[in-house]
């Protein structure tokens, strides 16, 4: 059990390192590290200009997309590489939000089931950040029932046309291609009359509009298909196939091992050790100190966790459900710690705009986004523990005999 | 022995149920700054404003346990109003500590909605105290800096804790008058506006006797209706979970079917409905004076923020990212738990009282 | 709302309370108050025959059973002066804990379905406490789900033949009669093919064995039965209506309202609120007041939910399923505090015998018995809330097809 | 970088975990008075006792990690032995703080099991402290009343921390020698003994320098081993809540596919797995003596009490009336967590001193 690096990945690191120095945009990181949870803005320059020039220069030097072969636009490198490179990124990580769907789930679907000349039309372009991805999967009906989706692919010569709705598309506004689940047979059971596409996101009859959220910003877009016309050609997998290309995609969403899930406690206990006018802080009070204490336990048992995943990945292990522990722990967790640094603040917490009112307000999505916390403890059910899935009364009825909401 | 509202009572509450269906609407509110001076004319002239105030000073004369009704269907229908501050906070105030001549010239006004007022005592972070009240009295004029003020942005008078020469003290001070100027704070409830006042030698006139215990024993009174309007809450954002669970169906059934969302639901409805005992127990003992009223309050009050918290919170979750959405409502009654969590002082400030009471015992 | 008799109640409250003054067993008075959690003891005198003397006594001036109807040994009493004679019993009414089953479920039922003559028998001496009744329900492998019992009864002549095993019988090997309920049918689903009877606890091949608990104590017994014959004459209900005579007796339980199940709050304020040998105690810990006061909101919500529940019943309205709340927060809330006095003891907590040493370890049971926590959230998510039940796999099954624990 | 125990760690593990398999009985040692000599016998001939005990007092020398391996697997197996009072406490306290003649005295007979040692601190209610130690040492005796000492029945050293001219020390004392009195004391975990020691004028010999700060550096080194104890205690207790779950059917289906009871069960699991997480960071403190030791031992501490109560707790919940039965091994895990939670102080000491290095950091 140690946390040194082999003399291999003591040199990986230390070449990382150098061109680190050399290239980062030092004129952005006091705007990075004081954005707060879930915003990032730059004062000086569009935030997207800016994340899609680092990763361009990434992607010059070799420094992007790690893990995936060199003739896609990546560098071939471990798994552990890809942390340690993740550590020493550090902070600039953060200009990386706009590319984290392109690269970790629809550039790994594309790499799994396209021909070999969509891949290398496709990926050094996505790898380089010249282009961005979206992934359109989730619907208003179905969300943790993912395939319960109703948008409609119906085959028409070389083409099929695309008719429906999908919900919670990250940067649908800004990306040129998504990966799009369609259902292109309602009569046989609902997992199997699903296909996978991918489609240039300014085809004619894409229609994008951002969804106000309850806490006033707009992360998510609703993007709405009519009469939209796909070549065959992008067809990812075959037709009814859709839904295990689907558990690829999903799948590679667990590869983002090694990072943690921000809950809120840094800035917790910095706001309960700040005394205030009178001298006191906090933290004096032994009522703060147990609920610090034990999400301070909370937080280093997730850190650790995290780093036995990449021992196990580094072991050849593929990182497993279990990594499901850490949004679920940290989405609580932030609520928690927002909810009380509120009730520290007394009156004042009524404010609006600080960064706990802020946690406040966006930390219910993060218990839903990506798998609800009941989603979350079924998968640690289910495939750590080994325990029956819930019942199905709806796994052998064919799609449109299902009872749906409304 | 009968442990529960009369029936004239639940007709009262049908009829403000029905009134506030119809006619709060808390979204068309937050354009406005956090009011909507029509629903509290209608409010007026059903004479809820000022239920618990005699009919010799202008009221309805009802009474205290009418007062918690109401305030409950405030809270259920997220009514975009000062009613808290106003008809529950400030109106006792002035009946329990002011002068004849202070109920005659305010009590009327605050019941037929011409006046609204809130109470002003804390000053930045942490919860009212004795020592952290840096505003001063003195030869009648108000100087200081209170912030924040719940439906301070709609107010005309202000009760303001303030030093005097005898120490703490509660003032009556007129903010559309001179030496008062207000600058509005972004509200975590968009329905209920929030400001910080800035008092430069405002003309100021005590309101009762200086002491912080008389400050705290009206606060035990206001926190009553406070709780009623966190049940209130807290059992709509619950029934809005349960019609939901009904509605929505995921894997081919309703998600109300799966235990995790049933339990939680469970959860919630324990949770409201002790709320709810505490709230009774508390509204008895502000009705009749019991002895024990500080510690019901403190109960009631206790009780009420966790209840309102929980179910806020978990009727989003039961809503997945539809609860998430701006369009449908959780948020707002996510932001109005939060809210009333803190007005009238954070949990921890009731805590601390209701052990002191139990200790007292 | 008011906590006041009304002029009726005054009086009936001051007849109860004269005759109390009177009649009263004072010198068990300092053993009943000084009892610790669920274990009743009295210095100088068995307390069955003291419970007996008691209930017996109670009887004669016509003060068991007060709503049983006074042919059958009770008052006629109404729902509301049953609470007030609760009320004026007080510490005293720990002697009847012999006879809640009886009194509470056993009575009930055979009022309900047995005939005239035989509730003239059995029903006065029942009340009296001058016979026991136990109820025979529970079986190894059937807790929460009750209709999945095995225990069989086979029609001989005018006879049934009985074999199989109950379980969690308090009192079993006190008590004179016993309500059984058996399956008559196994090839029916398994809510159709019970059937419920009474029985001579002392007939042959009835064996009771205690059962000892994780907290050393045994409250409770298995009842063996081999080829126990019972009179068909003592059936109460048709055969294959025993579920929903079981459902009458379970209802009947509901009823014991206005009784709060200890929570051990009382103890644990008193704790925090005695000074240790320098001078401090526990209650001057903000940390300690802040779970005080939780329990303390908890603790008064559900005293005046019961508050509210006697009021509904003198409107007229049954006890419902929402009284399931007191024993799920009762239940869970003692588990609490006795964990949290044993922290705040530090090392001293590691020594049992105290009172809530004792509590740690009875508490599990009572978040079991009588329904789980996980029955009473179902009981009312789907009888409150109107949530839907569970999905059942066995509902129409014949028992003997249906899946079984091994 | 590689977060993990050594496959010859792996393979200790798999090596104890037989052996305890095979010969800890945890219901035969109640009878014993929370004992098993023979069992402690073969620990020690497997060199278990001693694995971080240096060679040359006798030890296998192995290290810290694999002293962590071993006390998980004690904690799995509930096995009813002294180990973490003498093999993990007392050996770890006599090699840091002890003269090289008490090593010498000492550590050969802690490592092949002749004697047994145990930690004497608590006076009465409440966690030691400094202002809490009224035992007193002069002119090399020791007189005062130690209560509860955990495994003090079987002991036959104990270190005993008193009140000396230089202030608050530890001392060696002979428990088998001339003015100790032990009497036995029902312990909430009858597998491990539990006891009162009456010291009267009891020859004692000073173990390292006084003051309480050593103290509180030993207990750090302790709660390590100690907590991979309760990581072991936790574990075993879900996976028995899981296989209870897949076995036993309700409703004509396994308890396991109920939600309520899945997400009991997964809830189990993040505990169980934080908890091993922070053990894992606090025995990479301890073996490296990393600056941040104090910190992942209060870490690792916290979250293991935390943890072992929690699945101890549900375990009960998921076996139903069966869990509540002594047959049922259920209680003896949740008897050992009460235990374990406030042995080497309560969670309130914990969280105050990981706090207390949070601010230091």
């Amino acid at each position: 059990m140690d946390f040194d690096d082999t003399a291999e990945e003591a040199a990986f690191r230390a070449e990382a390192r150098a061109w680190l120095r050399a290239n980062v945009p030092t004129e952005y990181e006091a705007d990075l590290r004081s954005s707060p949870f879930g915003r990032i803005a730059l004062r000086n320059r569009d935030i997207v200009a800016a994340s899609k020039a680092w990763q361009k220069r990434k992607a010059e030097a070799g420094w992007a997309c790690l893990h995936w072969p060199k003739d896609y636009g990546g560098r071939g490198a471990s798994p552990i590489e890809r942390v340690i490179w993740q550590q020493e990124e550090g902070i600039y990580s953060k200009l990386s939000s706009l590319f984290i769907v392109g690269h970790g789930m629809c550039g790994p679907t594309v790499m799994a089931y396209a021909d070999e000349a969509q891949k290398r039309r496709y990926l050094p372009p996505l790898a380089a950040g010249e282009e961005i991805w979206c992934q359109l999967f989730s619907e208003p009906a179905c969300g943790s029932d993912l395939a319960g989706l109703r948008t409609r692919a119906e085959p028409d010569g070389d083409d099929w046309v695309v008719n429906g709705q999908k919900i919670w598309t990250s940067h649908a506004h800004l990306s040129d291609y998504g990966i799009l689940l369609t259902r292109t047979d309602p009569t046989v059971p609902k997992h199997k009359g699903l296909t996978m596409f991918f489609l240039d996101m300014r085809s004619p009859g894409v229609e994008i509009r951002p969804i106000r959220q309850g806490d006033g910003q707009a992360e998510f877009n609703e993007v709405y298909f009519t009469d939209v016309r796909i070549p065959d050609a992008q067809r990812l997998g075959r037709p009814g196939e859709g839904w295990s290309v689907a558990l690829t995609t999903l799948m590679n969403e667990r590869l983002s091992i090694g990072a943690v899930m921000p809950t809120g406690f840094p800035e917790m206990l910095a706001f309960c050790c700040t005394p205030g006018p009178d001298g006191r802080a906090p933290v004096d009070d032994s009522a703060v100190r147990k609920r610090l204490a034990r999400w301070a336990a909370r937080s280093s048992g997730l850190r650790f966790t995290a780093q036995r995943s990449i021992s196990a990945m580094s072991r050849g292990n593929m990182p497993g459900p279990e990594n499901s522990i850490g949004k679920l722990v940290a989405g609580t967790m932030m609520q928690e710690i927002a909810g009380y640094a509120l009730e520290l603040m007394g009156p004042a917490g009524m404010i609006a705009g600080g960064q706990f009112q802020a946690m406040m307000l966006r930390s219910p999505a993060t218990r839903v986004e990506g798998g609800t916390d009941e989603i979350l403890r079924n998968i640690i059910a289910e495939r750590v523990l080994g325990l029956p899935a819930d019942i199905r009364v709806d796994k052998d009825v064919p799609f449109n005999q299902i009872a749906r909401t409304g | 022995m009968n442990f529960d509202f009369s029936d004239e009572q639940r007709e009262l509450r049908d009829q403000v149920r029905r009134f506030l269906a119809q006619h709060a609407s808390p979204r068309s509110a937050i354009a406005a700054g956090g009011h909507d001076p029509a629903l509290w004319r209608g409010m007026a002239e059903l004479g809820l404003l000022g239920i618990a105030i005699p009919e010799e000073y202008g009221g309805a004369g009802a009474g205290y346990l009418e007062l918690c009704v109401v305030a409950e269907e405030v809270g259920r229908a997220l009514a975009p109003v000062p009613f808290s501050s106003s008809a529950c906070l400030a109106a006792e105030f002035i009946l329990q500590a002011g002068s004849e001549a202070q109920k005659r010239a305010w009590l009327p006004r605050l019941a037929d909605g011409t006046a609204i007022a809130v109470f002003a005592a804390v000053e930045g972070v942490g919860d009212a105290a004795p020592d952290r009240i840096a505003a001063t009295v003195s030869g009648g004029r108000l100087t200081g800096i209170k912030s924040p003020v719940l439906d301070g942005g709609v107010a005309d008078l202000g009760i303001v804790a303030a030093r005097g020469a005898d120490g703490i003290g509660l003032y009556l001070v007129d903010l559309r008058g001179a030496g008062v100027a207000r600058s509005g704070l972004d509200s975590m409830d968009p329905t209920r506006s929030l400001v910080e006042i800035r008092f430069e030698g405002a003309p100021a006139e005590p309101l009762g006797e200086a002491g912080w215990d008389t400050v705290e024993r009206m606060l035990d009174r206001a926190a009553v209706p406070l709780a009623f309007e966190q049940v209130g809450g807290a059992d709509r954002a619950l029934e809005m979970a349960r019609d939901y669970a009904l509605e929505r169906v995921a894997f081919g059934r309703p998600i109300g079917s799966f235990q995790a969302v049933k339990h939680m639901l469970a959860d919630m409805y324990v949770s409201a409905t002790l709320a709810r005992s505490n709230a009774y127990w508390a509204a008895w003992a502000l009705a009749t004076d019991a002895a024990e009223l500080g510690q019901a309050a403190a109960s009631a009050r206790v009780s009420a923020t966790e209840a309102f918290g929980h179910c806020a919170r978990n009727n989003i979750q039961v809503h997945g990212g539809m609860g998430f959405t701006w369009e449908f409502d959780c948020h707002l009654f996510y932001r109005r738990a939060a809210l009333l969590a803190t007005a009238l002082g954070g949990p921890a400030l009731w805590e601390d009282r209701l052990v002191a009471q139990l200790r007292a015992a």
